[in-house]
């Protein structure tokens, strides 16, 4: 059987983690090509509805990573955006949904080596945890069988 | 067809279920769901509410689900390509255990998707539907059927109506083709009913509450009436609780959901109670305000279906008024139109 | 009663408002709401204990509001959703005339904001112990059985948006749910938009649900919604020292922050 | 339908080593709406940017999706070569599959799938991408500067001699930093008050230049080139107009025992006091926390003599509000308080002094007049001991960095004891010693050579007293860590260079971001040392790291010409990327509801309210609006909005939307 390649997105900061994730290229250290970066100004600008289209799309894992505490480049951004986290997580979880496949991390632009470390971390944890099923059945895509069956 | 009458056991009920689902026919009716009666596929007699006086949504999902795919398509670089859902594709199913009202709906919604270019998504799942009906031995303060052209144990849209006449017989009337079919399946297990057996003896007695000419008349005398509508609706929160209820609401939504290669086309259910109903892309609203709204919703049923369908949009069901969070009674509002209203 | 209906005699008469908004008597056993604008109606009021539903919501209604000037039975839950309106600029000090109704059901006038702000910290503003108990009973499930629990709750649910049309802070003109570009919610009354809308007007209302249950009484398929929100009180108030509902010039606990707050899960 | 060009750098060997660059324009080629692909050795030379600009001329491309290396390196380069052929640059959007990809992957399918899905995000963004025009800001050709020390000093005089407008606020009573505490300065021994003194008294001259001392920054709000500052002046307790600077008040004063912070605890001032003899401005204080009048409510002592009765007990601390177009924060550093070694007795006996201390009673205006006497009983010490790295280089105890100017003072102070006390003996226990920079090995030579000076390799384990000699324990680790114990007279300890207390807060109120040890940070290490994260706020001196003199003074200047340049034009060019709420027609106006939670979350105070009013004048909503100027593009109002009333351009809902939907549906 072939082994499973979780889809896992990383959401994160253009000014630490991204620039981070430059340094890891930059120092050629190696990560798991699973990991797709989509870049936000700043951990603020990330909705909670941007997660939730994530796994909706098929996304098996996700990362969220921005500026450590007191290095946003925005002063304040990530303060915020852990604020949310905080209460987004609780949710989640009250709702079924799986937070493990959710990692959260601080990668400052200096963090090369962390950042291939939460890269690498994140797909042997989704690789454990398996293909998100569960959110993929109620997925809209599940409509879409090309052979034009009826509902309900 | 003329209308025969049969007598069933209550006790061969559970085989006439197994027979409809071994034969092939799905059959839906009310189940429990905690406090609420859905209208659910069900595999044997035992999950069926038969002793509900009615299920909270009405049986109109039998043929106008809340979600109906209607098109599938993909995108490439060339363009579109369709991939047609056939409204045909359903299979014949058993409509069983609701009430009168929600089989006489259907002849609200018949009238509706049939007019013009008939709605064959709707047809044909109404075609292949067979409505069992249960007569009502109860009614409540919510119901006034009688007071709109109905009754416990009217027959109109049914294609077979079960009455309980003792605590062990159930009267069956077979009163169409696709009823007639449907007793086939159950055959062996009816008997020969005494042709003199009075039904009225057996359900319950709605009092009949408005004169509905009178309704119909005021109702569509009443449009410019601002100050009647702003009245009735002021508690009106403005959810489609109501419409989405109702047996014979028939208003419906598009929607497409797509990626960035396929996508599907939606049927929804929507509801004019809603803001957004009628609302502009310029931003401009034709119906401003819940008042008006409201006054719509109550315009359809009895002055805009009566003038252009011949049918009262309404079944007198009260599940609207059941389901509505501030307590509208439609029951009461169209009572005071009867009272209030000088033609 | 007497006390109230006398109350409002007066209010209408010497036009300190227009219109009362109060309890009535409604279909069979329940209680709905209405609005008296005259002294005629006012023995239509009435206040039993069954009169727990929040009237705020209707402070915001268009038509309402051209009425002209409000006043309003307020129960707690009423009191908290107004001063969550008042911190977000939807009604102002002084517009509208507070009657509250203690549990008691004696009445009190509340000359201002501050009076109520001095009233609900006396109060308490947590959730009932049933509703406790079943987020416990939730909370002990696994996360895959609580998945499973609210699948087929949401499976019910049918977008009516009675839950929305009920809440006092659903107040937005325009929806998330009825934005179309992106369209981030599915309008879809299927298992995905279920999800996507509940979990969105559930973070929205983080912070801000005044855990008066209306969303859940409104709901016609008896989806148990308010417990999406109610599960939220507790760690909003234990980590950012936060209730809703508390003051009128209070900060949104998910628009401020501070340097400290703990977490345990970002690395 | 779109017609966007995709272009696929090799870069050289760099991303077609690992990634199938041939493949990646192929397969994007496919892509709905792309009009255009192609792949080039390097897109970033000339004649890879003319392929580009060639193609959009010639297949009307209204997209460019450059997939190459970083956004965060060539993106600039990239968009001023759509803008040269015509095609709006923020319609430009760059893929990073170098950094994010051929870097960081091995050569394989794998790769180049990932490649191909990264061009496929940005194709689909840039499909949602509007043609943006940079915000043109006008800008007040005013600096603030904060902080009256050396570097302070420095940023706001060349600032002033380029013509423009200073104001300096410094928060002690007098300018002049810790500078005017030294005695000399290395490596040239001169005297730190006669090459600075001139200096301050130029601030205080300079027609350019006003000089608020006594004084905080209390706010700042708004954006660069648009700065509005509220500065309070603390009350002085004076009439600075009348008051002539005699000091017959200062001599008069009741109160005469209190520390003096100048002399660091090594000698007293009066209630009314002038910081130092040669005080910019020379006019003095009444420290109300010590003065008799306000603590008992009589005395009034220095009203009475006054001649010019400048003397105001009721004045009040004022609120100034200045309209400036740059900051430059030199706010300087602190020593860190050397009580962290209980062992070395510092505060215990009085003896072990810090370095700053020595400063003072080295310095020809100190309480010793410059001699070296210890503090417990005025005697000449013979032997003593200078411990360096008290503090620096210590993760355990102290902080990990190294203080930078320990090495250099201690020689200093070893110099000027031997300079002073011909027959003492000066001991140092180091670490290293950090002696980089212009003549300064040589001079660290000198202090070993000529003035005989022990170098003792090793850490002063602790010290104690004992017969009244100070006791101090070591070990010299280049005699294969042989105990070393000396009887001192007095120690001096070099303890580490901190940021200042309070800094935290001043960061958080000028909206700048600070390190792990609260210094300021820099933009960039390397190419921004002077710039910080915020547009328009600059860093001089040792607020950022320690500094010696010569580097605070290079830095200040390195700021002052930051500043003179952004002067330079009547108008500030913008990015375009900032947040926007949404405007309809009536009667929607606009989605935003007002609920104004986007108020509190905004970290530069851009959101306004707009109220929208009908024809009778009534106002009918009123709604968020973002000031152009402020915004910063963060985003964080944009996630919070219920409404999804505000967006952002660059980042907006419908660019976010479509990249999760293209990169997840491969």
């Amino acid at each position: 059987m072939q082994e499973f390649e979780p889809k896992i997105v990383a959401f994160v900061c253009n000014w630490c983690t991204y620039a981070g994730a430059d340094l890891t290229g930059t120092s050629r250290i190696k990560y798991s090509a699973n990991v797709k970066i989509i870049r936000f100004p700043c951990t603020g600008r990330i909705d909670f509805m941007i997660l939730m289209k994530a796994f909706e799309n098929g996304a098996d894992g996700i990362i969220v990573s921005g500026c450590h505490p007191n290095d946003c480049h925005y002063s304040t951004g990530n303060f915020h955006a852990r604020r949310r986290w905080i209460v987004l997580r609780n949710l989640l979880n009250f709702a079924g949904i799986e937070t493990d496949r959710i990692q959260f991390s601080w990668v400052s632009a200096a963090e090369g080596f962390k950042w291939a470390d939460v890269v690498n971390n994140t797909v042997a944890a989704i690789k454990e945890i398996g293909p998100y099923e569960n959110y993929r059945k109620i997925a809209v895509s599940t409509l879409f069988n090309e052979e034009g069956a009826s509902n309900e | 067809m003329e209308k025969e009458l049969k007598i069933l056991k209550y006790s061969d009920l559970p085989k006439m279920i197994e027979k409809f689902i071994s034969q092939g026919y799905p059959v839906l009716a009310p189940v429990h769901k905690g406090k609420i009666v859905e209208i659910e596929y069900v595999q044997s007699l035992d999950s069926i509410a038969l002793d509900v006086l009615l299920s909270t949504q009405s049986a109109k999902k039998a043929a106008f689900p809340k979600v109906e795919k209607v098109l599938e398509y993909t995108m490439n670089k060339a363009g579109v390509v369709q991939h047609p859902v056939d409204p045909a594709d359903s299979k014949e199913t058993i409509l069983f255990g609701v009430r009168p009202c929600d089989a006489s709906g259907f002849k609200s919604l018949d009238a509706i998707f049939g007019e013009g270019p008939s709605d064959q998504f709707y047809l044909s799942k109404k075609e292949k539907t067979t409505i069992i009906s249960f007569s009502c031995p109860v009614a409540d303060e919510y119901c006034f059927c009688t007071s709109v052209g109905g009754g416990p144990g009217n027959t109109a849209g049914s294609d077979l109506q079960f009455t309980s006449v003792s605590k062990d017989e159930l009267l069956v009337e077979i009163l169409t083709e696709k009823g007639k079919k449907a007793s086939r399946i159950f055959a062996d297990l009816l008997t020969e009913a005494n042709s003199a057996i009075d039904k009225t003896k057996f359900i319950a007695d709605v009092k009949v509450v408005f004169d509905l000419d009178s309704v119909v008349a005021k109702t569509t005398a009443s449009f410019g009436n601002a100050e009647l509508w702003l009245e009735q609706s002021l508690r009106c929160i403005g959810c489609g609780a109501c419409a989405f209820v109702c047996p014979t609401c028939a208003c419906f939504d598009f929607q497409d959901e797509q990626d960035t290669k396929k996508g599907v086309r939606l049927r929804l259910w929507d509801s004019c109670g809603f803001s957004l109903f009628t609302l502009h892309t310029s931003g401009h609203n034709p119906r401003e305000v819940q008042s008006q709204r409201w006054r719509q919703r109550i315009m359809h049923k009895f002055a805009y279906m009566p003038e252009q369908l011949k049918v009262v949009g309404c079944e007198g069901c009260g599940r609207c008024s059941r389901a509505c969070p501030v307590d509208m009674n439609i029951k009461e509002h169209l009572t005071a139109i009867r009272e209030q209203v000088t033609v | 009663m007497n006390d109230l209906i006398k109350k409002v005699t007066q209010l209408l008469d010497d036009k300190t408002i227009n219109v009362f908004i109060g309890y009535g008597q409604g279909t069979a056993s329940r209680i709905r709401t209405i609005f008296v604008k005259n002294s005629s109606q006012v023995e239509n009021l009435v206040y039993t204990s069954d009169c727990t539903a929040n009237l705020a919501g209707y402070l915001l209604k268009h038509e309402v509001k051209k009425i002209g000037k409000l006043g309003i039975l307020a129960n707690d839950s009423a009191l908290r959703s107004m001063m969550q309106l008042a911190s977000e600029f939807q009604i102002k000090d002084g517009e509208v005339y507070v009657l509250h109704a203690a549990k008691d059901g004696s009445f009190t006038e509340f000359a201002d904001f501050q009076s109520i702000e001095a009233y609900l910290v006396t109060i308490d503003t947590g959730i009932t112990s049933d509703e406790q108990e079943r987020i416990a009973k939730l909370e002990a499930m696994t996360v895959k059985e609580r998945w499973i629990f609210w699948n087929k709750e949401f499976e019910k649910c049918i977008k009516c948006y009675a839950c929305r049309a009920a809440c006092p802070m659903c107040y937005c003109h325009r929806c998330t749910t009825d934005v179309n570009q992106p369209q981030w919610i599915p309008v879809a009354s299927h298992e995905q938009g279920n999800l996507d809308y509940h979990l969105m007007r559930a973070m929205h209302l983080a912070g801000r649900c005044v855990n008066c249950g209306e969303c859940a009484n409104a709901c016609p398929m008896d989806i148990p919604l308010n417990l999406l929100t109610y599960q939220l009180i507790a760690p909003i108030r234990t980590t950012f020292d936060a209730t809703a509902g508390m003051k009128a010039d209070a900060v949104y606990a998910l628009s401020t922050f501070k340097p400290d707050d703990k977490e345990n899960f970002i690395i | 339908m779109s017609r966007i060009g995709v272009f696929v750098c090799h870069c050289g060997e760099n991303i077609s080593a690992t990634v199938d660059c041939e493949k990646v324009a192929r397969i994007s080629g496919e892509l709905k709406g792309v009009e255009f692909s192609a792949d080039y050795k390097y897109m970033c030379s000339d004649p890879g940017q003319t392929m580009l600009k060639d193609a959009i001329r010639e297949h009307k491309l209204d997209g460019v999706v450059v997939a190459a290396c970083s956004p965060r390196m060539h993106e600039p380069t990239f968009r001023n070569a759509c803008a040269e052929a015509g095609l709006n640059p923020y319609l430009c959007e760059m893929s990073n599959i170098r950094e994010h990809c051929s870097w960081v992957h091995p050569k394989s399918d794998l790769t180049t799938d990932k490649a191909e899905s990264l061009v496929r995000v940005m194709v689909e963004k840039v499909k949602k991408n509007k043609a943006l025009n940079s915000i043109k800001v006008p800008v007040t050709r005013t600096a603030l500067v904060i902080g009256g020390g050396v570097a302070g000093i420095q940023a706001a005089l060349d600032i002033a001699n380029c013509g423009h407008k200073v104001v300096m606020v410094e928060k002690l009573p007098s300018i002049g930093g810790h500078m005017s505490q030294l005695s000399e300065t290395f490596p040239t021994l001169d005297c730190s008050q006669c090459i600075l003194t001139p200096r301050m008294v130029e601030v205080a001259q300079h027609p350019n230049i006003t000089l608020y001392t006594y004084a905080e920054v209390e706010s700042v709000d708004g954006f660069i080139g648009n700065f509005k500052v509220k500065v309070r002046k603390k009350s002085k307790s004076l009439d600075e107009h009348l008051c002539t600077g005699c000091g017959l008040c200062t001599t008069k004063c009741p109160q005469k025992k209190i520390p003096n912070e100048f002399e660091r605890g090594l000698g007293f001032r009066p209630a009314i006091y002038v910081p130092f003899p040669q005080a910019v401005p020379n006019k003095p204080v009444i420290d109300r926390e010590n003065c008799t009048y306000y603590i008992k409510g009589k005395c009034k002592v220095c009203e009475i003599v006054c001649p010019t009765k400048a003397i105001r007990f009721d004045q009040e601390d004022e609120i100034v509000e200045v309209d400036c177009g740059a900051i430059v924060l030199a706010t300087g550093f602190d020593v860190l308080k050397p009580d962290f070694f209980p062992e070395y007795g510092y505060g215990k006996y009085k003896d072990v002094i810090d370095g700053l201390q020595f400063e003072r009673l080295a310095s020809a205006s100190g309480p010793t007049q410059g001699m070296i006497r210890r503090p417990s009983d005025g005697e000449i010490p013979k032997k003593i001991v200078f411990v360096a790295c008290a503090g620096s280089r210590d993760p355990a105890k102290g902080i990990e960095y190294c203080s930078k100017i320990c090495c250099m003072y201690t020689a200093k102070h070893a110099m000027l004891y031997k300079h002073k006390v011909h027959d003492g003996t000066p001991y140092v226990f180091y670490m290293d010693i950090r002696a980089g920079g212009k003549n300064y090995e040589e001079f660290v030579r000198r202090a070993i050579v000529e003035d005989e000076t022990h170098y003792v390799r090793g850490r002063v384990s602790t010290i104690y007293e004992k017969n009244g000699k100070l006791i101090v324990k070591g070990v010299d680790t280049l005699m294969g860590a042989q105990p070393v114990e000396i009887e001192a007279d007095m120690v001096v300890l070099a303890t580490a260079g901190v940021a200042n207390k309070g800094s935290e807060e001043l960061a958080q109120t000028v909206h700048v971001s600070y390190d792990a040890h609260k210094f300021f940070a820099e933009a960039h290490p390397k190419l921004k040392p002077v710039e910080t994260n915020t547009a328009g706020i600059f860093l001089a001196g040792a607020c950022q790291a320690p500094k010696d003199i010569p580097e605070s003074v290079a830095a200040a200047s390195g700021a002052a010409v930051k500043v003179a340049a952004l002067f330079s034009n009547d108008l500030l060019t913008r990015e375009p990327l900032i947040a926007v709420v949404n405007r309809q027609a009536p009667p929607v106006y606009s989605s935003c509801v007002g609920c104004f939670l986007c108020q509190s979350v905004c970290p530069y105070q851009a959101i306004e309210r707009e109220e929208i009013k009908n024809r009778n004048g009534e106002v009918i909503r009123t709604l968020a609006k973002v000031n152009e100027g402020l915004c910063q593009g963060c985003g964080t109002c944009v996630a919070l909005c219920r409404t999804k009333a505000i967006d952002i351009y660059g980042y907006s809902n419908q660019q976010v939307y479509s990249e999760i939907m293209a990169l997840l549906n491969d």
